[in-house]
């Protein structure tokens, strides 16, 4: 595979997830989503990016926040949409909706809705793999709001005195709903916490999926290789509200423009059409156009769970009541 | 209700009395996610940052835990603070601080100490939120001595029972429904107005059977009475309002009228606050009871994101119904 | 039980049913505080280390929400972690993990994913131990669908519980109690000797009143039994042994054979497991009783340092026989 | 106050904390003490170290570890030794025992005994005092093994951002029960952790009573003047197990010795006796003699609380039930 061909690839999974989720957007205010929905537009090239750099085997964790990662990872945008929808062909059979994105064929082990609650939990796979020598990192993102709260800083000190092969990574995206860092964080670089656990870090601004990935690889090394975790921060920015409920007014259109500008899914594009690819560039676009519009087609035609699925997925075998 | 009166939405029954209580003693103010700039996850203290200044309305960053415990401590000392929960959901992080801070610091200082505090947020289920975010919290809290626990179901109950909260000397749990920010209703502006803990109100009068409810149930219960008085049956209606202390008088009275009662409310059926009522009735009105006490529960599950499981889950007006008939011998 | 039998202690038998399934399989490893190097706080794990090793027998630091999530991930993708809390109060910084990622994991993941894991430790009073170490955290876990609870009373089923929660696909915590530790008593050597959640067992038969009781409670139970034989009154003791699932065909077939009971257990009287079992029994058996079922409970409050107010404060014989002869109407 | 003098008082509290729970030790022995008593003896310097380098009006706050800093604070031992033997005359009415030391008066805000769950409780005590304006500081000591757990992360993340006057103080007798630092932490610097939160730091070993002090000035006058929390570490030794029923045999004898050659009291014993004040001393060891043996006769002679304080100490007015 070529370079160019490796791009086109992961534009492709950039602009597959922005727009699944303009469509989600627009279903949720057609009615046919329910409860929240968080999109990732803005972050898209951080899951792609680490995606492109990690195997299938390792396993991914994410929040709430969980589209982008679940896509990237290989979920077909039917299941992904359907999951949305509420249906029995989503992948949490419609249980779980948008913030609980499972799918353990591509081992993406869950969107998590307790803001930090997953970290512990992506240690423990990292844990499950030292403890088994299988070789497989775990990857786990979360927002910088996080940063805070008990549970992540528990995983971290349990990952660096166990050494467990985990990627910590924080997508600081500046505001935890509508806080912004400054009455979030005293001292705004996440990555400073990881000398106190005697951990690696590495803290970077989201430019483009290439440095992502580039990131990834010597942090995916560190853990596949020495069995050690890693803090990463990356700067980026979300350009929607927080959730569809949140009209975002704590930024100015300003801001969320000038961020808009260096949007790493329009950096790929613009490189891309300057070595000369606008017309596969076309061609992806309209691929993407399909499956997007398929998905939303098969989410609406797919039938319901029925109330069958609620003791199965409460307990194996006889109900403890 | 004498004096004059406002129609107010419910979440503004609430701001309402935190905003009077604010006003008339400089030592209570509030903390939480998004309390001030962003007005409110719920805009519940909309308007609250411009009132009283960052001084005594305070964001937080996420850290329940940590928060609820520093709000102890200021309590300690002599403040009376206002914990928001963005939900009731996310106290479980801080459920040590709350089991065994708040709750136990009267008796562990020999009565030295105590901690007035009240903890608020929407509780139980709101629409589609999922598993996580739809736990109804007042099962696990009601049981710990040294907590109380209230659930308000009308917009002047909100208010009075606030103010009662705020001004309490031990630690409140204050629990409200996001379905019922909007509910519209009058609320008493004597500021003296307050709602005693203890007292349940009677929601509707009937004869024939009781249902026990509380908060957001209260509402789908008198949705089910009406039903039922079509069908010929009289049904009163008992808003408990205080779930800890529990008007154990109230319940005893109630059924001793109608000698059969309906316990219906969100959370599971395993425990709780349910079975605690169900076990007063049987315990102190035995000999008045025709028919075992039944409830009207959330099912046993984790709360499913797709609407209609989640609607299939949540106690409905029908399942009231149901239950009803069946304790007042009239199923099909 | 058929086939030989040991002899041993309490702490003996539920270290032989974790030996036995760590042998058997070996994605069973333990993890806690003090489990390894210090063979144990209470010596429950005393020489795992020694024989399965480090990897297996792990000691953590105090981190118990971070080290419950660790093993919940664990579970996730196939191991079948064992945590040992010190004791269960520990567990409530622990709380959101149990109840928001153990208990829905299976739900949540539309059935992809499951939790099969075992926490437990010693549960409820110890000794003087005050009021942040004497919890009863059955009560609020046994609220949860998605975990089961067990809570042995005897040495076989104290082994035969643990193996059948390691063989468990989904969260079971197991309720231990410290005052048991030193108990003997035989346990079948069959390393397939298991015992089967849901279902009571009989203490001590008896036709007059029905006593419902758990762990420690159990003994205590047994003890009010034979002084109540002296006075004439026929008491039969039931186990539960299993709280999720509880067993209500047993308290049903008991009760409409005394049509008298009482629940005894440690906990506070608000909800709780106590409450569940008194609704069962007056929803499942309403016809059969003769009198209101009454709870003899740890009362109503945070739990005193002082060893005679603890002793008024936990469940006594004494008053477990008091609250006999109520239910049988032969009070004095 | 000559410097001897004010060496002398200081001495005198070390020796009484000494041969108060010396006394404590035996009576448990006999029975007349339950549930857990965990010794303070060999970390004696700090707890009086820094009493004295505080103003009476400000808060204290420590782990069930906590008859050391109650007695520094002005605790009578007779208060003290009632509250061990569960009598009405304890600080806590006989309801709170050894972990649960509390004295208002002396503004000695509890012994606790969950591991790290006092820290957000002591920056809350510090809040109040920024809220109010009343210049106190707080004061929270907690042991390395505390260091890992959520709510010391979250104490500290909120009180760096919100520049709570607060000094977080680790003692770090090496210890968490029969856990070394080796299996507690990755990185044995706790103060490494304070870059990450935006705060001062400070670490030293505890070689005697006045170091202490010494540094405790410092962040005392941060936390005064300028409303800036400090992490403290103070390495220290316990010369005891972990408490009563830990024989401790995790450690050599030898590494006991060593650290017992180094006890802060006996430097102090010997400091002063090379001054000339060995009269003074043996006057003084009398004086500590006689009040403990009077705190135990006091104890054993006070009455027990009785029933009607259970109701009362729950809540205030009216039982919820
Ligand atoms: C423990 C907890 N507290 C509060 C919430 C409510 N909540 C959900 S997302 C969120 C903001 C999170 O911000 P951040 O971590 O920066 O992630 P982002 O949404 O920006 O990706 C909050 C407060 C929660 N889900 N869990
Ligand atoms: C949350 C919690 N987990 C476990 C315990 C049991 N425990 C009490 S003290 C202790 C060791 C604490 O060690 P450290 O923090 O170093 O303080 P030290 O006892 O050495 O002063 C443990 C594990 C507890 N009290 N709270
Ligand atoms: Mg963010
Ligand atoms: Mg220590």
């Amino acid at each position: 595979m070529t370079d160019h061909e490796r791009h086109l690839g992961l534009y492709r999974q950039m602009q597959l997830i922005r727009r699944f989720e303009e469509e989600a957007a627009r279903a949720y205010a057609q009615g046919k989503i329910g409860g929240f929905l968080h999109l990732y537009i803005g972050q898209e090239a951080i899951a792609v990016g680490a995606v492109a750099a990690l195997s299938a085997s390792d396993y991914v964790l994410t929040t709430y926040r969980d589209h982008g990662l679940a896509l990237a990872r290989g979920m077909s945008p039917r299941t992904a949409m359907s999951e949305l929808f509420g249906k029995a062909t989503g992948c949490s059979q419609g249980l779980g909706g948008s913030m609980h994105f499972f799918d353990v064929e591509h081992n993406m082990l869950g969107g998590y809705g307790i803001v930090g609650g997953h970290l512990p939990i992506a240690a423990g796979t990292a844990f499950a793999s030292k403890y088994r020598g299988d070789g497989r990192v775990s990857v786990v993102f979360f927002g910088e709001g996080a940063a805070s709260i008990g549970d992540c800083h528990e995983a971290m000190a349990l990952s660096a005195l166990w050494k467990l092969p985990v990627i910590f990574v924080c997508e600081n995206n500046q505001y935890a709903m509508g806080t912004p860092l400054t009455r979030t964080l005293a001292n705004d670089d996440v990555t400073a916490r990881a000398a106190g656990y005697g951990m690696a870090s590495d803290r970077f601004v989201c430019e483009n999926v290439h440095q992502v990935m580039e990131h990834f690889d010597l942090a995916i090394k560190r853990a596949r290789e020495l069995s050690e975790p890693t803090l990463m921060e990356i700067r980026t920015y979300r350009h929607r509200g927080h959730s569809m409920s949140d009209p975002g007014k704590y930024r100015t259109a300003e801001e969320v423009e000038e961020h808009k500008r260096r949007d790493p899914l329009v950096v790929s594009r613009t490189a891309l059409e300057k070595a000369g690819l606008g017309d596969k560039l076309t061609e992806l676009d309209a691929s993407v156009e399909t499956e997007v519009q398929d998905a939303i087609k098969f989410a609406d035609d797919s039938p319901e769970p029925g109330p069958e699925l609620l003791a199965a997925t409460t307990y194996k075998g006889a109900f403890a009541r | 209700m004498s004096g004059p009166t406002k129609s107010v939405r419910f979440r503004e029954a609430i701001r309402m009395g935190m905003v009077e209580e604010m006003e008339r003693d400089d030592r209570v103010y509030i903390v939480g996610e998004e309390v001030g700039h962003y007005q409110g996850a719920y805009k519940v203290t909309e308007g609250m940052l411009e009132k009283f200044g960052p001084k005594r309305v305070i964001d937080a960053p996420i850290t329940e835990s940590g928060f609820t415990g520093i709000s102890i401590g200021a309590a300690m000392v002599g403040l009376r603070p206002i914990v928001e929960y963005m939900t009731w959901n996310f106290s479980a992080v801080a459920f040590d601080q709350i089991l065994n801070n708040a709750a136990k610091m009267r008796q562990m200082s020999g009565g030295q100490l105590h901690v007035p505090i009240v903890f608020r947020a929407p509780n139980a289920s709101a629409k589609q939120v999922g598993s996580q975010h739809s736990h109804a919290m007042e099962h696990f809290y009601a049981h710990v001595p040294g907590l109380k626990v209230v659930a308000p179901a009308t917009c002047a109950d909100a208010k009075g029972l606030m103010k009662t909260a705020i001004r309490d000397d031990d630690p409140v749990l204050y629990m409200e429904s996001e379905t019922l920010y909007n509910l519209k209703g009058d609320v008493p502006e004597d500021p003296e107005f307050t709602v005693p803990f203890g007292k349940a109100s009677v929601a509707r009068q009937g004869g024939d059977v009781t249902i026990v409810s509380w908060s957001r149930m209260v509402h789908v219960s008198l949705q089910a009475a009406e039903e039922l008085a079509k069908e010929g049956l009289d049904v009163e209606v008992i808003d408990l309002r205080s779930l800890r202390p529990l008007d154990e008088e109230a319940l005893v009275a109630n059924v001793s009228k109608t000698h059969r009662a309906v316990v219906a409310y969100e959370g599971w059926p395993y425990g709780g606050v349910g079975a605690e009522v169900v076990d007063r009735i049987q315990r102190l009105a035995f000999d008045e009871l025709d028919a075992p006490i039944e409830r009207v529960t959330t099912l046993d599950y984790p709360m499913p994101y797709n609407a209609k499981l989640e609607q299939h889950v949540i106690p409905s007006a029908e399942r009231v119904i149901e239950a009803v008939k069946r304790v007042a011998y009239r199923s099909a």
